[in-house]
């Protein structure tokens, strides 16, 4: 029988190593897996590549994860917000790397990534800085970019419920990177406020089918409120 | 004469956008268009984090984080509403289905291209999020911006100082004091405020200007 | 206020044109818009460009399409079926032109269309005849094939229900190339089983949001029993 | 020496799927594999026309025929099965998801190159389907085959003659007489039937075979 559960965050972020790439779901808060961020942090992992939107805000989640010095590189498409001041400082002393990414590249390469795509031609970007020095073409008249895969080692992903195969279901926009960075990570794992019985959730309905997540982990009720 | 405010010039985007259009508003001002959509007509909201029929803000007792929009404030989803991912938001943005997207500007040049995300200052951290998406994936790109800055340098350019957004992708230009279209032909007055006349216009902005 | 809905197959398929490449949903009888494609022929559209990944079987559907001499081409992964004598003929004829296209490459190319991009670069096909005279590139020590969207005029999809924004959801394996052609037609026209109220389609499980939906048709009951 | 029949040959692929594997049955033979799978271990069929957790064949009274399998026959869905659409379904399988897809084949090179989707007959309407995606994508191809064909000649080759799949993609070659790998260093064989001898199997097939 196969149980993709795991009982304790510890287990759920096992086997992370120093210099690993990091998918981190989440769109400012929403869909943010702060518990699992918390078990990274716990763990000690550290030169840490993150793949998230953001960089980061405030006290919690990846902030947390650069102010205890764990990241080396951060691919986001807007690291600068309100409270954005742990990657602020250590991306000013240039002791952390950033590639930005625009959202939408972003998420066609993350899923490009899943989809075992070898590269994208892709018009969002051309003409700007952040296509420079990359390859361009000219296709049916209109102009791309070629960008490249994202691939990650890990992704750490929020749901709202799984069951023991991994099928997973989100809630309303907290849904955002979780299902693609799922299919582009080589290890996926998920915490979820909900674990329910195999059968469920309706097949129709089931947004990230569980050949693309190894390990969940329901974190407390009082985390998910 | 009789500048518009940011609400007034929020309500004469609005009257621009047909019944049935699907619109994405940009963070900051371009958000407020909303407030003046006919609420008998059905426009359908796009925000890019993963939702499609936007609604209104909520009441404060009803907030839920996990239901924000793209400048992570509260919404809510109108019924006929949906969810999706973020592969499937920018498959949508990026593969123009998108028809109209409502942004603000640093700069726009007379032949449409837009500088809104960088201002080209050596420290500031940059950050993109979906701006560069938006301007090239929506078939119209509609920009709402006071035509100077604070300064009083015009933000109608022949050429763009600024880091670019977005290469020919504007086709309007909603000002303080007129209404623009722009692109291969250049720039054109669509309308401007009561009091103002074209060869003021000409002064105020340095760029070649005739009537639409 | 906007509804999607139209009353008769006539009106669902009007604006057709002559020369028009068309999108047909289904794998096998799963997906197939039978009363759509009827629509078509009544309608009286030539010289038609079919992407879909059968070539018709029996008597009806594609097949009918083809018997009745409307069809230019054909772009699919799987023409040769049990009962594709229709298609057989033509082909061996030479009245008909095939462009062969293998089946995850077909969906590729139909989501490239839908989500703006350029061009990809696949592994699939690399080395075999289906790939002659196409450019290749080794990235990151993988062969890789590149293949460009396939847009279309007009997409024919079943889907199970729609409202009247064209929201869609779909049955099992019906679903199959639907939500994808959806998104890569300029116009995107559904066969329905049930057209429910407005707010009737949960947010967190429409599959094909109705920004890709065109029109939509009610099929008779007994067209869906 | 005892051929295996189809149904032994199933059984013995079935042995080398291990718990927890997702796993793709190509049309005809591989199929039966599936008659073969513990049904106290969880083992994951996906079928690519969207499809994951596939079950068995239906009772008569239950078939649904918007629920078939790649080879358009009815299939059930197992309680934790999912559906999906095609761009996701190949995704699955070009991302290399799979763990294992079981295939049969024309040709199959001692390198691993597959031939299984067209004879080269110059008259014959090609037909592809999924065979270049399930060949290239699964992380191991198995093949399932006769090793030699009715008029005799050796299926397992030094370099295919027919019409490619795929470059290099088979692991494994499961026949009537034995089990080989393929790969880079050419093919070894893993096991015989009784009563073939080493010298045998190289007469047979004319390839150069050590034991593995």
């Amino acid at each position: 029988m196969i149980n993709k559960i795991v009982d304790t965050m510890s287990e759920a972020v096992a086997g992370l190593h120093d210099g690993a790439s990091i998918m981190i779901s989440g769109f400012g808060d929403a869909g943010a897996p702060a518990e699992l961020i918390e078990a990274v942090i716990a763990h000690g992992a550290t030169d840490l590549t993150i793949i998230s939107n953001n960089a980061g805000s405030g006290e919690t989640g990846i902030a947390a994860l650069i102010k205890a010095n764990r990241v080396r590189k951060v691919i986001c498409s807007f690291p600068r917000q309100a409270a954005s001041h742990h990657f602020d400082t250590r991306y000013r002393a240039g002791e952390i790397e950033l590639e930005l990414v625009p959202q939408g590249n972003l998420a066609a390469r993350i899923e490009a990534a899943g989809a075992g795509l070898g590269a994208i031609f892709t018009p969002t970007g051309y003409g700007t800085l952040l296509a420079e020095g990359k390859e361009t073409r000219e296709i049916d008249g209109r102009n791309y970019v070629l960008e490249y895969p994202i691939h990650a080692d890990f992704a750490l992903v929020k749901a709202r419920a799984a069951d023991r195969w991994g099928n997973l279901v989100y809630r309303k926009v907290a849904r955002n990177f979780g299902p693609i960075m799922a299919m582009a990570a080589r290890t996926t794992i998920v915490q979820v406020a909900e674990v329910v019985d195999l059968g469920a959730l309706d097949p129709e309905v089931i947004v990230t089918p569980g050949i693309f997540v190894n390990r969940v982990v329901r974190t407390s009720a009082a985390a998910n409120a | 004469m009789q500048r518009m405010d940011r609400t007034a010039l929020a309500a004469r985007v609005a009257r621009d956008i047909p019944e049935g259009a699907y619109v994405n508003l940009g963070i900051g001002a371009p958000t407020m268009v909303a407030n003046f959509l006919p609420r008998d007509k059905d426009v359908f909201l796009q925000s890019e984090n993963g939702l499609l029929g936007m609604g209104p803000a909520p009441a404060e007792a009803d907030i839920d984080w996990e239901l924000i929009n793209a400048g992570k404030q509260p919404v809510t989803i109108l019924a006929g509403g949906a969810y999706f991912h973020h592969g499937d938001s920018f498959a949508m943005m990026r593969g123009g289905h998108i028809d109209i997207c409502v942004l603000g500007a640093f700069q726009v040049s007379v032949h449409g291209d837009l500088a809104n995300w960088h201002t080209g200052a050596p420290d500031a951290i940059p950050a993109v999020g979906g701006a560069m998406d938006l301007a090239i994936g929506a078939r119209q790109v509609f920009v709402m911006m006071d035509l100077l800055t604070k300064t009083g340098d015009s933000k109608l350019v022949n050429r763009c100082t600024y880091p670019l957004t977005g290469l020919a992708c504007v086709s309007r230009v909603y000002t303080d004091v007129g209404v623009f279209s722009v692109g291969p032909e250049g720039a054109r007055v669509i309308e401007m405020v009561d009091g103002l006349t074209l060869d003021e216009l000409r002064k105020m902005t340095g760029v070649e200007l005739e009537m639409a």
